[in-house]
């Protein structure tokens, strides 16, 4: 065991699939020599070799075009794009292309392949470095959103990513880059997708939360426990296809929830949540499903302090579901 | 149309002047059979769809000599990422014409699963025939990606992708010619040129002289070719795909023909299409080109035309009442393949669907149980 | 008064705009001489000329982006983009751009500009000629999404959109064109934006639904009245920004919902209605908000009777929650 | 770097050769000061960022007369849609560093509202230099649409684009490019190539032969200029300023020149760029060029260099500590401009945000009211 970054982590996993899997490759806006924008990809290129770590064109279509080409012809990609903001070019390309091949030629055609990017706010970056998109993703179906919170997980669901049979998209928190450490097993290990993970355990409020929102949950339910409301706190860490089960299960023991993402709330992630909830088993529910969530605005630069869900605004949720 | 004069090989007469196509008469005759397949495919479709036995269907009238032509340049460990006028292509290569019905009535018998629209293949053999989607240009970086994967494997595998003028303003087409060069994939990009992306003209659809002048974006040659002479698209295609083998990278063809038919049989060509372009194209079909070839040749003669057409109408017809005797998909195939492995949501919904169908005694949920 | 369908309104209320407003300009492929592939802009170009109504190259992200750079410069675009499934390689513009220019440049630069485009199932197909993207566009803020469900909607609401100072996106249920008529009034009126329709009255249960769920949700009301359950049917006609208070009423008045659409269930946008029903006036709901909906699968060809939400499923539903 | 040489207009001496630029010493004073308040401006930038006073900028050291050479053939009238590196085609118009600075800060007087990151400017005046966004390329058909506004009201405004290599090979660029071919717009295409798309050097952008050559993919002229060449710079981009303004249509400008600094403050040049690349691009500074072109016309003595940077320095360092002292944005700010009119979920939206800034005591929600 290594105590690393979560960044550390993803480069980790990375080398790690490398190294297992010789159909891995890794490729992207500045992945190469530079080792990425973010320094995830660093390193790779000088171990694996230019064919198997290396710069594109700007163009993110033609970077996931390309994926799926190579991953229907029997490679592993697992492409980057630098800033989830920057996806929108390679958006027909996932939702029309990789999530549809499968289906649409009966079965005679799939996509396994990864594209990672990085996603949300916290490092002042305005309208377009700092957006969370999984919404649009998770109403894609054909396509699994996978997010991973701690560095234990992103290497591990990162493996498992690599390893599935289908398109994953891989959301990693830019905010939780370097600010978190943890324990990361060295060499081959997966956490398999559509799992979830039991944070923090409690019986009086459950917290759905994922990537960065996770640290945020867990102050809030520290300062709820001072309180004497001791919170649930699930991290979802696979968005898509989720474990619906476990979901309910989770809410089912406290009948109290509270959803936390960084999205815009409309239509965003936690309306689903809230939805599933109330259709499966309202019979439990003490309170319903309070959202905690971005404003329906584009995202700030200044005031993104303001924007950004933190343990504060958790907190009133979570007081204000027990107190229902 | 543009100041670059396009590359043929037949001339009007038939004479080939010398040309040395290199294929034996066997080849040769596929070749003129497979025209006269996508024909008798394409007016069958044209029947069934008049006659409301199927939904939709793509005309091929005037295009076939591009797609046989370019077709036939390839081996079948190559892969044809096609656009949806691309039959010919699937059926030079052994694809049944039974098969392609099956799709054309989306039925339980269908590649496809009944989950597309007519015309929207897909062949994993006897060559792959990568499954067509409908947005434009999506298809080609995706050839590009494959190239890359044969490339990292040392394979000699050439990448055909096709598409139609209105395909070159799509971003696939940027992105793909782009990282193509880049990259020196052994792709070849044929653009078919046939006048028009729907109703739009090529003097609204691009401002540069032609389309195989795009290749200098993109730094690869660029040919143009009479896309109504088999052996000249032949000959081009070929020297392209054996550029593309030895390691010399990718090259855009531009195939300049006329659909003589309207875009899909939802559309009225008559609305945009000028009758004096029809007239001028009209007489330069490219079967009867072929044929005049053949003739000079030694291989043709009147009434081969007939006997060859009925017997593909023959099989084409067969294959037609085959497939409507098909039945639907199963229910089930609604949820399938989605993912490799059912999840469970899915799971639960089609079993909702089954509970439905059998309430309402609907044939296509079987015995009314999920069977997955 | 004139009896038009569907797609006549639209054609109607184009000619209105073009005629009222001389910077009303109409683009996009196939929409000139042809008049679009559906015939919507028939005679538009003969009309008011090649300059106003004329056909673009195939691109999608051209077509948007220069829309975008007309309605900066003072022009009134009206696009089209030919079917709903093709909309994704201009997402960038919409999403990055259209979206957020307002707001990024602190009020400087605004896109007031129409976007229409055929969405949904009931056509034969397949998946890329039948899909709901709608929950992808109100999940964007600054974008407006509003789609009419009969002939004066059509137009009343497009001569709306056109007139609004915010990009909208006017979805026109492609299955209705030509399948519903009505009473369309001649010349110029709005339906404002942001405004709910209520269908039919009834006090048992509450069916909010949009476009061409609006009929399949008469047709389950009615069979639904026969067993003595009265609906409330309301046509949310502008989804984002909703008139929440007006769902919010609606649904208070029978404690019972039901929401209907075709676009697959997971994030869509019933999960919106859902969350917030819940959030504002549990109390007083008799039982949770039952979703009717697409699956979560990409849309199929043969098979779609059976994807698509009809009167059955409605009335199922509908039963569901008078039952509850 | 290719085949193709850019045209150039002031030698290594300094000496023109006899070429008739047609500007004033006036004009050629303001080109020159602009350059110098660009490099103070990014001097300034640098060091504030350094210092943790400002999040991020970038560097533009190195293509200050690519910007103010292209400006400059502009009139107030015409429009400019910039990429983040191009400010100094505002400053030439008359935006002040002020301005430019509150940006920087994101703070109340930023015109951006504070919304966006540092260098994503938005004027309306004295020059319509449109709002900045971070996706690369998504501008460049804008500029089309605006053009085609322009040329429907028959007005003769020229609408200028500027993006890096990098950029050619995003949707926008084959998107608007192509557009602007086919409508014959009045744009000028200005593709900054500086060698690098961050890291991304030009052989592994695209395999084209430079950028110029692309605009035959869209039937227009393509130019290489030398970007380090004001004159050289200011004349072609000027001669395609004035072939737009009289209804000749498009030009792609291809400037080749070098950016000395990182991509922006984040990054680290050293890890991608050869040390040799930067050594040869030194010795071709931009501004030292255009000061011996100046001293041979007897324009320019040693010492006005230091004097006038000076005098730039002075005023960018006001303007950031005046942007310093300016407070943030209101609270409000965060729901305003989303639309014209505020819809009521926002306006609940942020009254629950005033709320609990209240409760924090925190400074920018005013007095905890929402004001709207
Ligand atoms: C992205 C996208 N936009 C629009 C369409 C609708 N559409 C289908 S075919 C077509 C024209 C294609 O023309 P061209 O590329 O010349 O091919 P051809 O049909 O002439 O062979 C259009 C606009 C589409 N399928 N995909
Ligand atoms: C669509 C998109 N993809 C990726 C990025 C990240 N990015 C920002 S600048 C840049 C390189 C741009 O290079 P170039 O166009 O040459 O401009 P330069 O910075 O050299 O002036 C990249 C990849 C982006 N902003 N937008
Ligand atoms: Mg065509
Ligand atoms: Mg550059």
């Amino acid at each position: 065991m290594a105590t690393l970054t979560l960044l550390q982590a993803v480069n980790d996993g990375l080398k790690t699939a490398m190294r297992r899997d010789p159909s891995v490759y890794v490729f992207g806006e500045d992945v190469g020599p530079k080792g990425g924008v973010f320094l995830a990809t660093e390193g790779l290129t000088k171990e694996f070799g230019k064919n198997r770590c290396f710069d594109t064109p700007l163009s993110e279509d033609g970077i996931v075009g390309a994926a799926i080409g190579m991953a229907l012809n029997g490679l592993k990609p697992v492409c980057e794009i630098q800033f989830q903001d920057f996806i929108f070019p390679a958006f027909d390309q996932i939702v029309s292309e990789a999530a549809k091949f499968r289906y649409r030629s009966g079965g005679q055609y799939t996509c396994p392949m990864v594209i990672r990017t990085p996603y949300g706010g916290g490092i002042r970056g305005g309208l377009y470095h700092s957006q969370s998109g999984e919404a649009y993703f998770c109403h894609t179906p054909g396509l699994k959103v996978v997010i991973p919170s701690t560095p234990h997980d992103a290497k591990g669901l990162l493996l498992a990513s690599i390893a599935d049979p289908d398109p994953v998209l891989f959301l990693e928190p830019k905010a939780l880059y370097r600010s978190v450490k943890g324990e990361v097993p060295e060499g081959d290990y997966s956490v398999p997708l559509s799992t979830l993970r039991t944070v923090r355990e409690g019986e009086r409020v459950t917290v759905f939360c994922y990537g960065a929102m996770v640290p945020q949950a867990v102050k809030a339910a520290e300062q709820a426990a001072a309180k004497g409301i001791e919170c649930l706190i699930v991290d979802l860490r696979t968005l898509y296809p989720l474990d619906e089960e476990g979901v309910l299960e989770a809410a089912k023991r406290t009948g109290r929830v509270v959803v936390v993402h960084e999205a815009p709330r409309f239509c965003g992630y936690g309306a689903e949540i809230s939805a599933m909830i109330a259709e499966n088993i309202i019979e439990y529910m003490e309170a319903p499903v309070a959202r905690v969530t971005g404003f329906d605005t584009p995202f700030p630069n200044t005031l993104e302090h303001h924007y950004m869900p933190d343990d504060r605004r958790i907190l009133d949720a979570i007081e204000h579901v027990h107190g229902f | 149309m543009t100041a670059t004069q396009p590359i043929s090989v037949i001339e009007e007469s038939g004479a080939i002047n010398g040309h040395a196509h290199g294929l034996s008469k066997q080849e040769l005759s596929h070749c003129y059979r497979t025209m006269l397949l996508v024909r008798a495919f394409d007016d069958t479709c044209l029947k069934l769809q008049r006659s409301g036995r199927i939904g939709f269907s793509i005309p091929n009238k005037g295009v076939e000599a591009c797609q046989v032509g370019a077709a036939s340049a390839l081996r079948k460990s190559d892969w044809i990422f096609p656009s949806y006028r691309d039959f010919g292509m699937a059926l030079y290569h052994g694809v049944k014409p039974l098969d392609m019905m099956h799709n054309m009535y989306g039925n339980a018998q269908d590649s496809a699963k009944g989950r597309q629209m007519p015309v929207h293949f897909s062949f994993d053999a006897p060559i792959h025939f990568v499954s067509i989607s409908s947005p434009i240009g999506t298809h080609i970086p995706q050839a590009v990606g494959a190239a890359y994967a044969a490339m990292m494997r040392k394979e000699d595998t050439v990448f055909l992708t096709s598409f139609g003028d209105g395909g070159t303003s799509s971003l696939g087409f940027h992105s793909g010619m782009n990282f193509a060069g880049v990259w020196k994939a052994p792709v070849v990009f044929l653009c078919q040129n046939n006048g028009y992306a729907i109703s739009c003209p090529t003097e609204e659809q691009t401002a540069s002289d032609g389309y195989a002048i795009k290749a200098k974006a993109y730094g690869m040659p660029g040919v143009v070719v009479d896309g109504n002479d088999l052996l000249a698209v032949r000959k081009v295609v070929g020297e392209a795909v054996e550029r593309a083998r030895k390691g010399g990278g990718p090259t855009l063809v531009e195939a300049r023909t006329f659909r003589m038919g309207g875009h899909s049989t939802s559309d009225d060509p008559t609305r945009y299409v000028p009758k004096e372009l029809v007239e001028y194209w009209a007489k330069r079909d490219p079967i009867e080109r072929f044929e005049r070839f053949l003739a000079q040749a030694g291989y043709w003669k009147k009434g081969d035309r007939d006997r060859l057409y009925d017997e593909c109408m023959q099989e084409v017809g067969a294959a037609a009442r085959a497939a409507e005797e098909t039945a639907r998909p199963a229910l089930e195939t609604v949820f399938t393949d989605v993912y490799a492995d059912m999840p469970a949501h899915l799971r639960r919904q089609g079993q909702a669907a089954f509970d439905l169908a059998a309430r309402k005694g609907d044939a296509s949920a079987g015995d009314g149980k999920f069977p997955l």
